[in-house]
């Protein structure tokens, strides 16, 4: 393998002084001059009719700048899902009526934020409650709540613009029913009649927090002069947040731009847009000042999206050795009031299974339902966690009634590397048999193994499989490197920082490819105007497609500099190499340029050429359009990231509290283009998977988020982390930036199964909902499983 | 949050005297971790805040063998985990404070605030009840000093008079053969308390009778609470696991808990059995070797 | 949150029934309750002072009759807000009355409410300990009125 | 009623100001909103998630709830007073650095104040003292155990400097 000398290696993060020395600027941080702050009223019903809202009290308190209504907003539509069959239903500002509380009704924007707060207390609005429903499954009886009636065609519909002919049309749901997805291959009736043993168990994932820590906002400012909107705001890429602030406020797209700002966390909950955002674009325009809206705690849980709610039906096939001959799960989702991305979710639970086992005989059938509550959205895996708590439980337990290893198990049905997946995706890099194997010796397997229930302890796995990047409309991505005259490049590349690592990891792949040391490539990122295209940063697209942009960027640099070198050197290109700042000739490095020179003589001698890398990449080079979700057909993305997971845990019987004592996680993301990086994404998705698994829920009753602070929603705090270990499973990834791939997502979602199964193999009980809090794990030790 | 006059004062008298004026419009800021978040949510919206952070002869901790220990009401949960003689003579509360919230609330926080927060899941008081602790309390029109386990009241609820202040808690010297623990559960470690204790065994010279028991649970009631039916069942007795066992039962049978997002009424009587019997097994031997 | 409660009262059915749905009699029973007044056959009008420590409120909200079963059932909803804005609250409730003798009546509620606002961030453990304590309370003057009457009539 | 302003007197990362402001102003308002500081964040609204943590005499404390007249007369560090001005960093900003120990950074500083104000107080701590005294400082990236370690880190440093 070819020595490297910038990728490979765990170098400082070039975000880091900014981030250390308190310079790096969050949105939170954005201040512009004659700045208004406004808030939002938000309903307090989960279901009612809006009769009349009386902002007039509202207006004539001092500072108030402006206040506004759906009536303002009216007939302004989007939202993630918006397709010709299921246009987008999502509102600004409620109309006719609230769905779920939280929704806005009202905005204010006043000179200060207090005042706007108590702005909101003067608007007085009448509703007429209507009954609710929360449940899914009572959501689909006849004669239920109706939440929505005809949807019709969205204002945000991405369709046309990308050259798709269909017609949109409304829709109409029936029984509240948002969403379906029916994918299968194979005979899974024949599966079933060739299995010695079949076993269906159902398993539920609550809604959670992503809770990133710095909470959502957005500073817009329109300029009425030159009718351009500026924003700062939080997202994951923002050509997303900029097609959708254009089509909602009308603004064409051109005169949108989205500034540089640091990120403080997204995992998914970023990526999609919030009605918030376009309430400040509105109130911009309309008052010709810059608007900032900063959401509360309270917000962020109760208005913005969390992870989706699964309830989760499996029925697994296996010969008697394990051999998984056919599955059928089927999802119900409780969407919540709008759909969100409910029914990608739906197929993605699918398709992260994909590359794990190759299961032969498969169906899978997704309803997403409409409730009255808060709805969801992706979440670090979205749709991976959800499934993989069911499948991977199921198989701890198959094995167990079949008295086998799961690890044996789990490594004989695995794909194997070179197979393609039934929707034509190839895994040409294939890690995961050896992050099995890495991760079970690493937690001791066969010495622990069923061999500690003595003591309460226990060890478990799990495993799953994540995108590196997909087609959501146009995902492609580009990068500019550009040589300076004092030999160094300055790099182009939209992807934004959240934490994620990308500016790094993008510095490190030009650097490499360029032979220069990391601190010459000097980096602009995450701005719409500066930077090329730019869908990269979400569905773990990051590595693989953005940073292969790059790549492709420096690439082509790289081949213009050799062309010009060559003609100085008299040598051919192929003769030459570059390396720490200069290019030089392979047979007799002492000849060499540095690239001042290459540049100085580009531009004397070729019109002025100042030598510009372009590179560009998309996740499946082969599909023009989104595929079929709803079917699960057509190609999704040219390489999975992998993972497995195992952990030890220790239960207290008299109070059903777990400890986790150890978690190993074993990941191929197909090259660590950076370790440290590679690192922290592990050991980050470890304690959020723990999180996952015992503690973390947003609990609602009667549409209300109950626990919506961080005082009642607990997540793990630095006393909670066990031992952490990270293995590196790496398998090149022969279309992937020194091949590199996914990393970011797939962990969290094998950890949660492991730490599951850990607790059966420590006390023989198994809670089927998490989180597995010490109240729910007492009562399943008393043989009295109940939902709390 | 709303506007309110800062009236920062540095002495006793001098806050008795604006509390004794403002009364119900005035509320006394000392640490402030709980309340400037209920300032912020707008729940309380007091016009004046009278600040007694500043009075320096609120801040202090003294000891001696025949009056036991001094605290005054501005005494930072800091102070008290780090001060020498606390962590000898009563190292129960300076292990208690460990655990309280995080170490920037206890930098800043007082007992006094705390105590009068009367926030139910609140960490310092059972201990400080288990030890006996009383308090001083004045006011312009006098002081008194009074059983902290008669302090509470209800849900956040003291019996601080509207223009009465907390100036100091008395802790008498530790008694022979006395064990004093502190126990907690919570999901995560720094979690939200779903049940605590906190008990304090006195054994006779034979180091196995129990001479006296305290058993002062919380988070399972509007207040925290001695389990006297419990304490009362321990004495004069040997000490087995017998009795601790029934002592558990009895106290977890006092508890009036009630159903939240974190347990239910259910499980927290559960719990606080198996902590009580878990606390008491630790003060017993505690108190064996004291 | 729901809130359950069963309890005995001794008196005869019709005497509960009639109490029950006397105004001004069941505003003596709600600790706090500032007036209660009849709009109509079937909405009331209701003000009542609640507090946890610190904190106080006055809820003012409407109460609407939705299914009476004379003299067994009835169905209440009720919906209003902290004057001071620091919150509103829905409620759904069912009483049921069951003659266990002639002269003893079990008195059965669910109560289903809900609260939003800041009150409602303050904390659900709060929130629910002081339902569940203003339900006791109301049940006990409830008793004592209704068992008090009784014996002077008698 | 219209409130009058208070003079305040602090000492902010060496540096003296005297000034008005409302009572009602938070440290951490004041911190951000008046002197531009904008290294000390506001992620939650009850005192739970550190992310504003400063340093007030040798203190480390929650800027976000403590009123900003309570500090009159005090001397307030912030994540900026950190690294000194010819551009070297603090040992911890060094080491969190080299340990990757942050990630989206927006918690960073308040872990920054925590860790400096537990090493200035505690010459030695062990893992257990790290973690015990970092438990108020919420992080959703890292999970932890990067910045545990370079803490661990910086502190042994320090004793091998002895």
């Amino acid at each position: 393998m070819t020595e490297y000398s910038v990728v490979g290696k765990p170098l400082p993060r070039v975000d880091g002084i900014a981030k250390l020395t308190g310079q790096a600027k969050y949105t939170t941080d954005i201040v512009l001059p004659d700045m208004v702050y406004a808030k939002l009223l938000r309903s307090p019903h989960p279901h009612a009719k809006i009769i009349s809202i009386d902002i007039s009290k509202a207006e004539k308190l001092p500072g108030v700048e402006a206040v506004i209504t759906g009536k303002d907003t009216f007939g302004i539509r989007y939202g993630f899902v918006d397709t010709p069959n299921y246009p987008a239903e999502e509102r600004p500002l409620a109309e006719d009526k609230v769905r779920f509380v939280g929704e806005a009704v009202a905005a204010v924007a006043a000179v200060d934020p207090d005042i706007a707060e108590d702005a909101l207390d003067l608007i007085e609005v009448e509703y007429d409650p209507l009954p609710a429903v929360f449940d899914p499954e009572e959501a689909m009886k006849d004669g239920a709540p109706q939440i929505h009636g005809e949807i019709t065609r969205s204002t945000s519909c991405a369709w046309e613009d990308w050259g798709v002919a269909r017609k949109s049309h409304s829709y109409t749901p029936v029984n509240n029913v948002a969403s379906r997805v029916l994918i299968s291959y194979g005979d899974i009736e024949k599966g079933f009649a060739e299995a010695d043993y079949i076993r269906e168990d159902r398993f539920w994932s609550p809604a959670t927090s992503h809770m990133a820590m710095e909470p959502h906002a957005i500073v817009a400012n329109y300029n009425p002069f030159t009718g351009k909107l500026d924003v700062w705001l939080n997202h994951m890429a923002y050509e997303l947040k900029r097609y959708w602030l254009s089509k909602t406020l009308g603004i064409p797209i051109q005169k949108i731009r989205v500034h540089q700002t640091y990120i403080g966390g997204a995992f998914g909950g970023k990526a999609v847009i919030f009605d918030f955002e376009v309430i400040a674009g509105f109130l911009s325009r309309k008052l010709g000042r810059p608007v900032k809206i900063v959401l509360t705690r309270e917000e962020v849980f109760s208005s913005c999206r969390n992870s989706i709610r699964f309830d989760t039906t499996v029925k697994t096939g296996v010969k008697k050795d394990g051999t998984i001959v056919a599955q059928d799960v089927k999802v119900i989702v409780d969407a919540g009031a709008y759909k969100g991305s409910a029914a990608v979710a739906m197929f993605l639970s699918h398709q992260f299974s994909e590359p794990c086992y190759n299961r032969r005989n498969v169906r899978h059938e997704g309803v997403a339902v409409y409730t009255n509550k808060n709805f969801g959205f992706a979440k670090r895996g979205h749709g991976a966690p959800q499934n993989r708590f069911a499948v991977d439980s199921q198989i701890d337990m198959i094995c167990e009634d079949l008295g086998l290893d799961p690890v044996e198990v789990i490594l004989k049905n695995l794909r194997k590397k070179g197979d393609v997946l039934p929707n034509g995706d190839k895994l040409e890099s294939y890690g995961l048999p050896k992050c099995v194997q890495l991760a079970a010796d690493a937690i001791d397997w066969k010495q622990k193994r069923g061999t500690q229930r003595d003591k309460n302890r226990g060890v478990g796995i799990g495993i799953n499989g994540m995108f590196s990047g997909s087609g959501y409309w146009p995902f492609a991505c580009a990068a500019i490197v550009r040589l300076n005259h004092d030999g160094t490049v300055t790099l182009m590349e939209g992807d934004c920082e959240f934490g994620q690592g990308a500016d790094t990891t993008y510095s490190q792949i030009a650097a490499e490819e360029l032979g220069l040391p990391l601190e010459d490539v000097n980096l602009i990122s995450g701005d719409s105007e500066l930077c090329p295209m730019n869908y990269s940063n979400f569905l773990s697209g990051g590595m693989f497609v953005g940073g292969g942009a790059v790549y492709y960027a420096a690439y082509d640099l790289r081949q213009k500099m050799l062309k010009v070198a060559s003609e100085l050197l008299k040598v051919g290109p192929e003769d030459l190499d570059m390396k720490n700042r200069s290019v030089f000739i392979k047979a007799r490095p002492e000849k060499s340029l540095t690239f001042g020179e290459i540049l100085r003589y580009s531009i004397q001698k070729h019109l002025g050429d100042p030598l510009i890398g372009i590179g560009y990449k998309k996740a499946v080079p082969e599909i023009e359009f989104y595929p079929s979700l709803s079917k699960g057909t057509g190609r999704f993305t040219d390489a999975y990231g992998l993972a497995a997971a195992t952990a030890e845990v220790e239960v207290d019987r008299e109070t059903g509290r777990v400890k986790v004592l150890k978690i190993c996680i074993a990941d191929d993301c197909g090259y660590e283009i950076n370790p440290a990086s590679i690192y922290g994404q592990m050991v980050s998705q470890a304690v959020m998977g723990m999180g996952d698994a015992l503690l973390e829920e947003v609990i609602d009753e009667g549409g209300r988020v109950i626990n919506p602070n961080l005082v009642d929603y607990e997540i793990p705090r630095a006393f909670d982390v066990p031992e952490i270990m990270v293995l590196n499973g790496c398998d090149y990834e022969p279309k992937g930036p020194f091949g590199g791939k996914e990393a970011g997502e797939c962990a969290r979602a094998a950890v949660i199964p492991a730490i599951a199964n850990a607790i059966y193999d420590a006390v023989g009980v198994r809670v089927h909902r998490v989180p597995i809090t010490p109240e729910k794990l007492l009562n399943a030790l008393k043989g009295k499983e109940g939902r709390r | 949050m709303r506007d309110f006059e800062y009236l920062p004062t540095k002495t006793i008298k001098e806050a008795c005297s604006l509390i004794s004026q403002y009364k119900e419009e005035g509320k006394i800021l000392a640490g402030g971790q709980s309340l400037i978040t209920l300032l912020r949510q707008k729940l309380i919206s007091p016009s004046y805040l009278i600040d007694i952070k500043g009075i320096s002869e609120l801040n202090y901790i003294t000891f001696d063998e025949k009056n036991g220990l001094r605290m005054g009401a501005l005494t930072t949960h800091r102070a008290i985990e780090k001060s020498p003689i606390i962590q000898k003579k009563y190292n129960v509360l300076s292990e208690m404070e460990k655990s309280v919230a995080s170490v920037q609330t206890r930098n800043w926080g007082t007992i006094g605030g705390n105590l009068c927060s009367a926030d139910p899941i609140g960490d310092p008081a059972p201990s400080l009840i288990a030890l006996s602790a009383k308090i001083k309390i004045v006011s312009s029109r006098g002081g008194k000093t009074i059983p902290l386990d008669e302090f509470f009241t209800d849900y956040f609820t003291t019996l601080l008079e509207p223009d009465e202040i907390l100036t100091e808690i008395q802790l008498p010297s530790p008694v022979a053969h006395t064990g004093v623990v502190y126990m907690k559960f919570s999901t995560i470690e720094a979690g939200i308390k779903i049940v605590s204790t906190s008990i304090s065994i006195t054994l006779e010279s034979d180091r196995r009778t129990c001479k006296d028991a305290k058993i002062v649970m919380s988070a399972v009631a509007p207040v925290p609470f001695n389990a006297k039916k419990a304490g009362n069942l321990m004495a004069g007795k040997k000490i087995n696991d017998d009795l601790i066992a029934e002592a558990a039962q009895l106290a977890s049978e006092e508890t009036n808990p009630t159903p939240d997002v974190h347990a239910s009424a259910e499980f927290r009587r559960e719990i606080a059995n198996v902590l009580v019997k878990r606390a008491i097994k630790q003060a017993f031997e505690k108190a064996k070797i004291a | 949150m729901l809130i359950q409660e069963k309890f005995l009262v001794k008196a005869t059915i019709n005497r509960v029934w009639e109490f029950a749905n006397n105004p001004e009699e069941i505003g003596s029973c709600v600790p706090g309750c500032e007036k209660i007044e009849k709009i109509d056959e079937r909405r009331y009008l209701t003000i009542v002072q609640a507090g946890v420590g610190p904190i106080k409120v006055r809820f003012k909200f409407i109460s609407t009759i939705t299914e009476i079963d004379e003299p067994k059932h009835i169905h209440l909803e009720s919906q209003g807000a902290d004057m001071g804005k620091a919150g509103s609250f829905t409620q759904k409730s069912d009483v049921d009355l069951r003659e266990i003798s002639e002269n003893e009546v079990e008195v059965s509620y669910i109560s289903n409410i809900n609260v939003v606002g800041r009150l409602a961030t303050f904390g659900e453990r709060v929130m629910r300990a002081q339902a569940k304590k203003i339900g006791e309370q109301f049940i006990r003057s409830f008793k004592e009125k209704i068992e008090a009457k009784k014996e002077i009539k008698s | 009623m219209e409130i009058a302003k208070k003079i305040l007197k602090v000492k902010v990362n060496g540096r003296p100001y005297e000034m008005l402001i409302k009572p009602k102003t938070t440290l951490l308002q004041l911190l951000r909103n008046d002197l531009g500081l904008t290294g000390a964040k506001q992620a939650c609204m009850d005192n739970s998630c550190g992310a504003c943590t400063v340093i007030v005499d040798k203190m480390a404390v929650k800027a976000c709830s403590v009123l900003a007249l309570q500090v009159n007369g005090r001397e307030v560090t912030t994540v900026e007073g950190l690294a000194s001005r010819d551009g070297k960093l603090h040992p911890l900003q060094q080491t969190f650095l080299d340990f990757h120990a942050f990630q989206c950074g927006f918690c960073t500083p308040g872990k920054l104040m925590s860790a400096k104000a537990m090493l200035d107080e505690n010459l030695h701590p062990n893992e257990e003292d790290i973690r015990r005294d970092m438990e108020g400082n919420l992080c959703r990236c890292t999970g932890y155990k990067q910045y545990i370690d370079a803490i661990k880190a910086v502190a042994q440093k320090k004793e091998g400097a002895k």
